[in-house]
């Protein structure tokens, strides 16, 4: 049986792929469209460290398969900053060290954007869930969290960047 | 080795005519979070995936006179997103909301929780606790099956080859009727139910219950009505003895295996627990309502 | 002379027991070649799998460190890490 | 350059600046092991057995060779039998033939999961058919996985020629017994008959997963002269370099080494398990081969660290005085030599100031996966005992838990439990912090409890080279050799600024590879800011000398009567000349006319390395009904010598104690009746997740190490040694129960409750 031929949206930009119908969305990522910032830690949506937006919702790419990007609209951490601008989260991300390795960093940039999408004003315990499914080994989690909240309040403009 | 093919179709028929045609092994994928972890790790292997998502109105919730329509398909973000789901049904949209990650949540639906058909899901005891209806369609037409007569056995559904479930029904709920869910977990998230519990109840202006239902998971080889936990509910304003009654019926029906994640003597006492804690809960929000 | 611990494990197997000597030594290559030469394989051992500690500083590999007159030498084991 | 003594004589260091690699790792950018593909790359896999202890009968590759696709097959026998060979590489002892037979299995197979074979095909998926057509015979054997039962009698032996080491006398019969092991001084039996109180507990903790989020993967190309390049994720590249020679019986100069980025180690990445591999089928293939371990593969076949039992002994005085005390400590190795049972021996007592000590303990081999280092290792296991049974004889004294550790703290002229006397630590200036702490007098709930417990770790030197180059624009180069896995660039950056005398952003760091610098040890030990750190600032030194010869040559005077003061050359005096500053800038830009290039690289074998201490607070809430333990609030004071960058700092801290927390609270490797993981994923090995945790907060105590120029000690290692411990006695100030067996997970506790009612 031949690929099966896909057009999708990737960061905003019209992009066509064909893929093995097993293929997960994360491979196609890495391996064909040749995005490697999304991670694979797992491959069973454990960790978080694949995570991307479809049509604006936060997944993992590893328990999407490639196919079913057909005529949806991929989000991936490459979409994220703006040309040579840093999105604040990434640049809080930054300030606070709320990196160590960095394996977990892009999955997590996409979650919490999709978080402060979607609640720009969450308590502390609220982005701890939101990101209970981004597992980072290295930090603690601390620092992360306050990154998350110094954003999320810059984002909301209420201090000044 | 078979060769996997993947088809989206856009009807019912359509849909019906791939799952009952496949030669081999043919998989209904809704949110696909859980046919994707078996597809790797290889304990299934699919001849056909048939994505259901592309088919009107499996996806989506609609209030009718009668109740709710939740489409199989429907990602437990958007079940979470619902406002008038939420109101009426807080304990199916606790559980649902508990099935995995946020990311998970971005894609699991009720229809792949229940025919994954493990007894951990965490949506089925508080659908069952509710009296949710699976609306079946297949090869013979359409029936309407209680979700409690939906899994068999660990792995296994009652589906017919060919079958697949487009949508849930849930009853309009009655005045002073209310649900909870609750599981116990050994961290906060991303984990499976060690034990967890549904509980539905319904109660009388002076708070008095008339009407309830215990479902539990994870301590079966399916999800457990809890026949006896209803009657210890019914009756009562959960005092002290309902819960110890319903404590002690729930434990009695417990059929547990020791495994990775509980022990037996564990998931006995916890369901007892579980029980009590999940029914306090319902019990304040029917009397709030 | 620098005065040198001998821990139990190498008490037994080299030293017949002595717990602690004076060695006439002014660098830690020194100190290897003066065991050996008094306790056969004493001197290869401590240059394969151990670590000095001299006045409290652990060295690891290090041949040319000075020895003092009454510096106090302590074997351990190299230390790894994680 | 001499030790700063005075933290206000520093511009760089102590400040909190962006790291320089971070905006890779936030946009995506960064190289991981698994994120390179070369032109005609193959898809490496692994076929691993499914038995936990098994002769290899036959293995049959000739099914999987014909498949259209395969371009290589190998096992063992494709790679050189070499002999037993002791040796320390990085930071670590080890056999170069037990790792050879960890890569891949000759004879027997030791734990489920160990390699057998090994493919590389064109696809995935054909990679996979291949894996299932290797026909492998097995004879299945008797297995053991605990290490009391390896050590057993009539236990299932590993190894026919295994005598064990350092008993007396040598024993005759092969035992799965490694080696015995002792620390200590004085008579700590005579120790406890002049005590007034003594305490005594057993316990056990679980064998636990670094867990690091990035799979293990490499990606290796063989030419056919031999001339090897290998892209890879790990704590080494030169440690990768010299076990692929070793393994492979090649020139270590044939293989250059480039180090990926590194998503996590913990010391899980100080050893090779897929590059001898892939380099052995680049070589047959003629084409480059990437192996990108699954996360399943990860935890049956690479880590852990030991679990064991432990039995600690201690007495005192009334006063709280330690009179005596013992442990006796058995590790698993895994399925070769090696657990970390001599610093678990050595550590387990080291906070103390005792005159009659003894620990003893024996490495043990069974059917699990072969142990790596792992953070500290040894030390988390045996101080989870000794600081429970201290937490013990404190409520048996009615002693406040930090006056007791106060009373018998190790300090300067100590004698260590291990041998040495201690030279300037900071222990009691730590646990002055804690108890100073407004945590540590905090009111608390119903269910809720509170406990402390300390750590020590030794902190290592060993090799490292750094290079400075002063570029033609005046901007400076720093390259070192170790892999950056928690910001040790930005580290190196500033140290090199703080000497130059330029802005941290002049200074751009890079790793690197095994052609471009000289060897360096592995990222471990807590020592890449202390040894390449004092590399870096002696490298930098040597530029500044050289800074200041190309300006005497500028202005014609002496090189003597030239200073260096924030990044100018100055002349020394008022003899010297009337000359305006030179800018570090400007002595660049004439460079050529004044000798060429200006480049210091230095090699250093660092010694000096300074001890730390830690303490943690931890306050916990037990839910009686099922046993789940909440944190509620942490501390971590640590000795840290001084902070290069602080917020590395605390974020080391922070992840080290988290990790303790999931040692305590959930991790463990579960096996089934077959010797088989049962939870070889993240679902059911659970490691903390962010809901599951409060802030950590992270209390520097800052004794510098004389021995250091701007006095740093290391890290990384203290933090995952008292969590164990603080919250253990945490939860029995809580509930009263004493948890003895890690995890204490909820069926655990909710068992102690029972027990506890009866």
């Amino acid at each position: 049986m031949s690929k099966i031929h896909v057009t999708t949206t990737v960061n905003g930009e019209p992009a066509e792929f064909l893929c093995e119908p097993q293929e997960s969305m994360l491979d196609v990522l890495r391996d064909t469209l040749k995005l490697t910032g999304s991670k694979e830690g797992c491959g069973s949506g454990d960790c978080g460290a694949c995570s991307i937006t479809l049509d604006g919702r936060l997944v993992c790419s590893c328990l999407m398969l490639g196919v079913e990007a057909e005529g949806h609209s991929i989000g991936t951490i490459e979409g994220v900053a703006r040309g040579d601008e840093l999105h604040p989260i990434q640049r809080k991300f930054l300030e606070h060290a709320a990196l160590q390795c960095g394996f977990c960093t892009p999955g997590l940039i996409v979650a919490v954007k999709a978080l402060l999408e979607k609640n720009p004003n969450p308590t502390e315990t609220e982005a701890r869930f939101w990101i209970a499914g981004n597992l980072c080994r290295c930090t603690g989690y601390d620092k992360i969290l306050r990154a998350i909240m110094d954003a999320a309040a810059e984002l909301r403009g209420e201090v000044a960047a | 080795m078979p060769r996997l093919s993947y088809a989206a179709p856009t009807s019912v028929p359509d849909a019906i005519k791939l799952l009952a045609g496949a030669a081999g092994l043919a998989k209904v994928m809704s949110g696909g979070t859980d046919l994707l972890v078996q597809l790797r790790s290889g304990r299934t292997s699919p001849e056909l995936i048939v994505d259901t998502k592309k088919i009107p109105g499996i996806v989506g919730i609609r209030e009718t006179e009668s109740g709710f329509v939740i489409g199989a398909a429907t990602s437990g973000a958007e079940i979470g997103e619902h406002a008038g789901l939420c109101a009426a049904y807080p304990g199916i949209v606790e559980a649902t909301n508990l099935i995995g990650s946020t990311q998970v949540q971005g894609r699991a639906s009720l229809a792949g929780n229940l025919c994954n058909a493990s007894p951990a899901a965490d949506s089925v005891p508080a659908v069952i606790a509710s009296r949710g209806v699976a609306i079946v369609v297949g090869p013979n037409g359409q029936r309407s099956v209680p979700v409690e007569q939906i899994v068999t056995a660990p792995g296994r559904t009652s589906l017919a080859k060919g079958e697949f479930i487009l949508e849930f029904h849930l009853p309009k709920p009655k005045a002073h009727q209310s649900d909870a869910y609750l599981r116990f977990i050994p961290r906060t998230e991303m984990d499976i139910a060690v034990v967890g519990c549904g509980v539905s109840v319904t109660l009388d202006d002076n708070g008095v219950c008339i009407d309830a239902r215990v479902v539990l998971g994870a301590v079966a080889p399916t999800q457990v009505v809890v026949e006896a936990g209803a009657k210890a509910l019914i009756g009562s304003k959960l005092d002290e003895a309902a819960l110890a009654a319903l404590d002690a019926a729930a434990r009695a029906a417990c059929n547990p295996i020791n495994d990775k994640r509980g022990t037996i003597d564990f998931r006995v006492k916890v369901a007892g627990v579980m029980a009590r804690r999940t029914a306090a809960i319902a019990f304040e929000r029917a009397g709030a309502r | 002379m620098p005065t040198i611990s001998i821990p139990s494990s190498l008490r037994r197997q080299f030293t017949g027991g002595m717990t602690q000597l004076e060695v006439e030594a002014t660098t830690f290559r020194r100190l290897i070649l003066e065991l050996e030469r008094r306790f056969p394989g004493l001197g290869n051992q401590v240059e394969e799998s151990m670590a000095i500690a001299v006045d409290g500083e652990i060295f690891q590999d290090a041949y040319s460190l000075q020895l003092k007159a009454g510096s106090d030498i302590v074997l351990i084991p190299k230390i790894a890490g994680g | 350059m001499n030790f700063v003594a005075n933290k206000s004589d520093l511009k760089v260091v102590g400040t909190r600046p962006v790291r320089p690699d971070g905006m890779d790792k936030v946009t995506g950018k960064a190289q991981f092991g698994a994120d390179l593909t070369l032109a005609g790359t193959l898809v490496g896999k692994i076929k691993r057995s499914p038995h936990a202890h098994a002769r290899i009968v036959a293995i049959d590759t000739s099914k999987a060779l014909a498949i259209p696709g395969v371009k290589s097959v190998i096992t063992a026998a494709d790679i050189p039998d070499i002999p037993s060979e002791e040796a320390f590489v990085g930071e670590g002892p080890t056999n170069f033939r037990d790792q050879s037979l960890n890569c891949i299995a000759r004879d027997k197979v030791l734990y489920e999961g160990h390699a057998v074979a090994a493919v590389a095909a064109t696809s995935s998926a054909i990679a996979d058919a291949a894996l299932a057509a290797i026909e492998v015979t097995y004879e299945v054997l008797p297995h053991v996985i605990d290490v009391e039962a390896a050590m057993a009698e009539d236990a299932p032996i590993l190894f026919e020629g295994m005598i064990t080491q350092g008993v007396d006398p040598k024993p005759t019969k092969a035992s799965n017994i490694v080696k015995k092991v002792a620390f200590g001084h004085g008579d700590w039996q005579a120790g406890m008959a002049e005590a007034d109180v003594v305490v005594e507990g057993k316990y056990d903790t679980a064998a636990v997963h670094q867990a690091y989020i990035e799979p293990h993967a490499c990606i290796a190309s063989v030419n056919p002269d031999g001339q090897t390049t290998i892209f890879a994720s790990s704590q080494g590249q030169f440690m990768i370099r010299q076990y692929t020679a070793k393994i492979l019986g090649m020139d270590i100069a044939d293989i250059r080494v480039t180090p990926a980025e590194i998503g996590g180690g913990f010391g899980g990445k100080t050893i090779v398990y897929i590059e001898p591999l892939a380099v052995a089928m680049s070589r047959q293939a003629g084409r480059p081969v990437k192996i990108v371990m699954t996360r399943d593969e990860v935890f049956r076949a690479s880590g852990p660290t030991s679990g064991g039992t432990i039995e600690v002994k201690i007495g005192a005085k009334k006063d709280g005085t330690i009179t005596g005390a013992y442990a006796m400590v058995k590790l698993q190795a895994g399925a070769f030599p090696g657990s970390p049972v001599a610093p678990a021996c050595m550590c387990a007592f080291a906070m103390y100031d005792l005159k009659n000590v003894m620990a003893e303990g024996y490495d043990v081999v069974s059917n699990r996966a072969k142990v790596a280092a792992y953070r500290a290792p040894g030390a988390p296991i045996s101080t989870f005992a000794v600081e429970s049974v201290m937490d013990e004889l404190a409520i048996k004294l009615g002693m406040d838990p930090i006056d007791l550790r106060m009373k018998n703290a190790a300090k300067q002229g100590t004698k260590a439990s291990y041998g040495p006397v201690f030279p300037v630590i900071g222990f009691e200036e730590v646990l002055e912090a804690a108890k100073a702490h407004p945590h540590w007098t905090a009111p608390l709930g119903p269910n809720q409890g509170r406990g402390v417990a300390t750590g020590f770790w030794f902190n290592i030197g060993g090799e490292s080279s750094a290079s400075v180059f002063v570029n033609e624009d005046g901007s400076v180069s720093v390259v070192s050799g170790s892999p950056d896995i928690g910001g040790s660039r930005a580290s190196m950056a500033m140290m090199a600024a703080e000497v130059l005398g330029i802005p941290y952003e002049k200074v751009r760091p890079i790793i690197g590879d095994t052609a471009q610098i000289g060897i360096t040890g592995v990222t471990g030990g807590s020592r890449v800011t202390f040894a390449t750190g004092m590399a870096t600032t002696q490298a930098a030194e040597r530029a500044v000398d050289e800074l200041k010869k190309r300006a005497a040559m500028i202005w014609d005077i002496s090189p003597d009567a030239v200073d260096w003061k924030d990044g100018e050359a100055v002349p020394a005096g008022a003899n010297a000349g009337g000359f305006d500053p030179l800018p570090l800038a400007a002595i660049a830009l004439k460079a050529a006319k004044t000798g060429g290039p200006i480049n210091a690289e230095v090699s250093i074998n660092a010694q000096g390395a300074g001890a730390a201490f830690g303490a943690h607070i931890a306050d916990v809430e037990v839910d009686p009904e099922t046993g789940f333990v909440k944190i509620l609030r942490y501390t971590a004071v640590q000795d840290v010598g001084r902070a290069i960058h602080p917020s590395y700092v605390e974020g080391q801290i922070q992840g080290g104690a988290t990790q303790g927390i999931g040692w305590a609270l959930n991790e463990e490797y579960i096996y089934d009746k077959n010797g088989r993981m049962d939870n070889a994923g993240f679902l059911d090995y659970r490691v903390p997740v962010a809901s599951d945790l409060p802030m950590i907060e992270a209390v520097l105590v800052e004794v510098p190490n004389p021995r250091h120029p701007f006095g740093v000690r290391g890290v990384g290692e203290v933090p995952i040694i008292p969590p164990m411990a603080a919250i253990g006695n945490a939860i029995k100030a809580a509930t009263g129960m004493r948890l003895v067996s890690l995890p204490m997970s909820p069926p655990k506790v909710r068992a102690a409750f029972d027990a506890a009612k009866g």
